[in-house]
């Protein structure tokens, strides 16, 4: 939304105002001029009830279960429809179309050029799957020719006409956000504009919703992948599930990333339903059914592939005994490059595997060590969210803008100069991440007493001084073969 | 004079910074005097900064997989624009997919670089081929930068 | 020891009759006559001090280090050479030579055979290494070749030959028992001779000790590998270290084979080190250091590799978080069959990955359900040695045979006619291991009803009744992607 | 008479029983007569209880890894023994280290086996070659064996 006098407030948009900004977006690539939104309507309810990664998610919340699910794009239809279904068939229980960095970047002719010398050379030269510039019908050739329900997957920080097309296009799921996908993947965008962004496009998912049909918006709570404390995770993904609610989406899942120490990450994927359903209802809004994603390890990875399942298999493993609805899978060759297809088969079957044995062992509040970090990830977020709204007056989009610019809130080691940087994460004495530097994040003097505490543990135990010497070697740790030393 | 002077940054449409901000850290300590232009880079970018700070290496990291795209060309923009004796490093996950190491090193070192950089180069190696081509271990000093 | 006028009873052998037994021992094979004890504890006190196996687990236990082991054995010299250097160079902390079936079977002209045959065929058509038939000098040019010490593992029932052999060949390690090794492997072996073979080896290894040269006993706790409960593993291996330690051994570790379910799995692994060392000092034998193995899941696995890695490296992971002090990896070819050695490398890495996320992340008892586990296993362990000695009068191996008789000790699934074979087990509604029939094991009353209340448990939950047919199906479900249905 | 008389064992100094024991009941549950020979059994052991119980068919399992010698000539004897007519199936883990379910089979089936189990035949799948090769599906009753 590049010029518009709608300016930001956390207040859902008025249809018709909704209505006239559409165009303008359309207008951004010719297959825009493809999307009907009545037509897109009855696609979906003709579409089989159960094709639909919302209501996947809503029933694996309900059973207990924890659904696989795996990111991959390729230039070409054929390509994608080979992948696609070759992974159903492997046991995934979501698909995904993960988009190139051009599409992400709405450079849709640079794409079309990417999309012709992929078919030319015989190997997709694109980093993803063009959604845009498939259009509806390409989409929803994607779309039919599968079993499950396929998610859009991107890092565009103006994902307006990938929304549109991919949902016309039939696909039930839009991962991302106006922060997450600011701060993450920008250099230099004003988070109002991101925010505004993003506000269309839950508006549009809230448009589906009032006609009964579900699209999921997922929200991608991993950020940077680099030891990003679970307060920051869980406190970006309620606020963006906040927005979202407001503009009237239904159903949504939000995310933390695998951080090593099992008791903190099965706290954290407890919070992300506890923690979310609770925010939502103190704010009215009883409407979203939220599920939650665990994304496995998203750091760098050994470069050994039979290493990569060590980590991939604890990630998987976490997910179950947490009870996550579901799980991002990686490849065993996630350090390389993007994955054959075979890899990606690897890390889905051995990703089962350790859910099915898990899934009937979850654990929760009943182990101290898992109380514990709840507890402090609750005080942590909550402090966080409270602060960001009284930023706002009450408004929590503007309280977002004003947080950014102070550091309440902070991702560690994101590219934007919009992120104030200043908080630094490192891990304690069981590889539970912490901070060594608060920067300014609005975190209650005793917790970070606790933090401190849990510091000068790991300092102790293995005789270095906890500095920033310590999260060089955390952010390989992993890749290396070990939590902390 | 000694030789430390630096340009890096991550070049393209790729938002991979990590690796980026860990060899400013390693550079900076090892007494390097960093110009550091972070993400969203033209080759042009890089070239101006090397120009400007009169810099005696450049260090082009690509991360997300468009890096042959990238850089096409760099090598004889550099030449072009006087920068033919700065040293070109680039580093990172060069290549789409999974291919061999020689692979990579081989065709990046074809298209100009000095030395080519894969995931597994840890800080430590990339100041010790710094040393090496620029000659002579520079100082350690926290101040620089 | 077919014929001999010393009956079984659990007193340490004086050395001198133990030296007239010897010769005959070391008649069964020409290269019995190459053991000179006094050259070989002379070759054994002037080896580095750490290529020792005893020594190694002590410092792990000190440190809280879980160290990897596998199994692997070929027909020639030169071939186990380039195993063990090979898997040493990927991570291996502990080597092994696991012997080949004739050897197990003291069939040693047939073994010859099958080395010739391997060599002029230029593989292994032996399934093992040929430990007593390489001989002394053989034996000690594999140890040479590499830095860490070297387990001889087997399924032998007679053990004596081999035992001398690779001792004297400067192996620092000997697994089995005269129970394992006797109703896992055996079809109709009574249990005094058995019983009486490993009293010679464990008097043998007594020797070593006495003067100076420490040789580990390893236990093989797995048992059968399938669907054992702690209580079974845990009773016999404590057994075997107290008639281990009876006739001077003073190095031993006693092992449990993954079970699947993660808490009772940490709780028998805490059980091993806890209970072992209460039996050890109550029945006053305090020079014996006591180490905890765990085997990765010993049953069915998945025909799929990378399914294969979901299980071993849920198993490194329980390894590690329920601190034994090593673990003994499985290769992703399980189900295949003898793996190539770089699937087995493939085991390690992914085992130490695990391990060395997961090795800063302890559990233990004040995790509620590891407690309440520890708990059942304390006192079922009890009832049974406590019965034992009861049967024997007082003597534990009297009572061992008598135990076995009547089925007080009673191992699921084992293939001797000696083992009674009522016992059964079966997964409860979190896959824990619990009794389906008890047979005659003499387990508390009130500890049945838990059982049982734990299985009515998993009837409700899956709407099947717990019978003989889930049985059947907990023996697949590992290797079909679940751990219970 | 139905066909309904299994002989069935493992082979050779092999001691894995698990399967037999689980074969053992679904053929028991099904309605098939069991001999079960249990471990450690030589190819007469087999032919003798053949011969004994007027066998249908012979199951022979080996887990360890020699099959190939343990198996070596048995359909032979079973052929010189009067019992060229019996069924004789044979599975587990039939070769030491990694080799293509056709490999094993062509193998096995060379060797005179009707049937060739992997360790992926579940109990199921025995029964069902059971019932197609000695024509028609036995009666399913409890008190068999
Ligand atoms: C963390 C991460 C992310 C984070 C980035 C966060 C951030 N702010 O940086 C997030 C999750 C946001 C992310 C997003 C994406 N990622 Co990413 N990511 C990674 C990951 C897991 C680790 C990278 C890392 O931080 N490593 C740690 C640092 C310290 O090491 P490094 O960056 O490699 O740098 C070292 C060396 O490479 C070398 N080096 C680097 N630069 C230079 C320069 C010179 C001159 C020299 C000599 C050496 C050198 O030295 C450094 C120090 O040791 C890698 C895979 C891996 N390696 O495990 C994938 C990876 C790089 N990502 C990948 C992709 C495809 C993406 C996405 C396009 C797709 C997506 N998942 O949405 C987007 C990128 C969008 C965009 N426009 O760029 C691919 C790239 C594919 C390829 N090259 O073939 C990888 C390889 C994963 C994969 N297998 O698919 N990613
Ligand atoms: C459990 C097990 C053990 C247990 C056995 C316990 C017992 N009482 O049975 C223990 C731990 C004691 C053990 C010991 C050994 N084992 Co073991 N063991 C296994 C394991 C993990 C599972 C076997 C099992 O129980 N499967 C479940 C049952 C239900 O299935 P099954 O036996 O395969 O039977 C099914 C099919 O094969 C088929 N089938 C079987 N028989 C028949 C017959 C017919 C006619 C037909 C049609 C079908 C059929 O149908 C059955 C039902 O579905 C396998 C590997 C695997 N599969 O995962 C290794 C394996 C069989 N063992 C192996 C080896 C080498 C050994 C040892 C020699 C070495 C050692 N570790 O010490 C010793 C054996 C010593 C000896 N003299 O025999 C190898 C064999 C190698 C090979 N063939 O190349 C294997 C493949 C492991 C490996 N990859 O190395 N083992």
């Amino acid at each position: 939304m590049n010029k518009t006098d709608y300016n930001l407030a956390n207040k859902k948009w008025d249809e018709d105002y909704f209505l006239s900004v559409r165009p303008e977006v359309l207008g951004m690539w010719h297959t825009g001029r493809e999307v009907d939104l009545d037509d897109a309507v009855q696609y979906h309810l003709a579409m089989p009830r159960m094709k639909n990664t919302g209501r996947i998610l809503a029933k694996a919340k309900e059973e207990g279960r924890t659904c696989v699910a795996f990111r991959g794009g390729v230039a070409t239809k054929e390509g994608q429809i080979e992948l696609l279904q070759f992974l159903q068939d492997q046991g995934a229980d979501l698909l995904p179309a993960t988009c190139d960095s051009y599409t992400r970047n709405l450079r849709f002719s640079d794409v079309e050029k990417g999309i012709e010398e992929s078919i030319k050379k015989g190997y997709s030269v694109l980093n993803g799957y063009p959604g845009v510039n498939l259009g509806v019908a390409g989409n929803r050739s994607v779309v039919e020719s599968v079993r499950l329900p396929v998610t859009c997957k991107h890092g565009s920080v103006d994902g307006r006409l990938l929304a549109e097309v991919t949902f016309a296009g039939g696909m039930t799921d839009f991962n991302g956000g106006g922060i997450c996908f600011n701060v993450v993947y920008c250099k230099d965008v004003p988070l109002d504009v991101s925010l505004k962004n993003w506000q269309y496009v839950d508006r549009l998912i809230g448009y589906y919703a009032e006609r009964g049909v579900i699209i999921n918006r997922e929200e991608s709570g991993a950020l940077t992948g680099t030891l990003v404390p679970p307060c920051i995770s869980l406190s970006i993904g309620i606020i963006e599930a906040l927005l979202a609610a407001e503009q009237g989406v239904v159903s949504m899942d939000i995310s933390y990333g695998q951080g090593g120490n099992l008791l903190q990450d099965i706290a954290a994927i407890r919070c992300l339903n506890v923690l979310g359903d609770k925010w939502l209802k103190k704010m009215g809004y009883n409407d979203m059914v939220l599920t939650s994603k665990f994304d496995q390890w998203m750091g760098a990875f050994p470069y050994d592939e039979t290493s990569a399942y060590g980590v991939l298999v604890l990630g998987a493993a976490t997910a179950a005994l947490g009870g996550a609805q579901q799980t991002i899978v990686k490849s065993p060759q996630e350090a390389m490059g993007v994955p054959t297809k075979e890899a990606n088969a690897g890390g889905i079957r051995a990703t089962k595997q350790a859910i099915g044995m898990m899934t009937n062992q979850k654990l929760g509040i009943e182990v101290p060590g898992i109380e514990e970090e709840m507890d402090l990830i609750t005080q942590e977020v909550n402090a966080i969210i409270n602060t960001v709204y009284d930023m706002g007056e009450g408004d929590l989009a503007i309280g977002v803008v004003r947080a950014f610019e102070s550091g309440v809130l902070d991702v560690p080691f994101a590219p934007s100069v919009r992120n104030i940087g200043l908080a630094m994460p490192v891990r304690d004495d069981r590889g539970a991440l912490r901070f060594l530097d608060f920067g300014n994040l609005p975190i209650p003097e005793k917790i970070k007493k606790i933090h401190r505490k849990k510091l000068d543990a790991r300092a102790k135990k293995y005789g270095k001084p906890v500095d920033f010497n310590r999260v060089v070697e955390d952010i390989y740790g992993i890749s290396k073969g070990y939590l902390v030393q | 004079m000694k030789k430390n002077r630096i340009v890096m940054g991550v070049i393209g449409s790729d938002i991979h910074v990590v690796g980026n901000k860990i060899i400013h850290y390693a550079l900076r300590q090892a007494g390097y005097q960093v110009t550091n232009l972070g993400i969203f880079n033209s080759q042009e970018n890089f070239i101006n900064a090397a120009k400007e700070t009169n810099a005696d290496a450049i260090l082009v990291s690509s991360l997300y997989g468009h890096a042959e795209i990238d850089c096409e060309g760099m090598k004889q923009k550099c030449v072009e624009a006087g920068l033919g004796d700065v040293l070109l490093y680039v580093g990172g996950n060069l290549m789409v997919g999974k291919h061999s190491d020689e692979e990579i090193i081989t065709r990046f070192k074809g298209m100009g670089f000095d030395r080519v950089g894969l995931p597994t180069d840890m800080p430590e190696n990339i100041i010790a081929w710094l040393e090496e081509d620029l000659g002579g271990k520079s100082e350690t000093s926290n101040t620089a930068d």
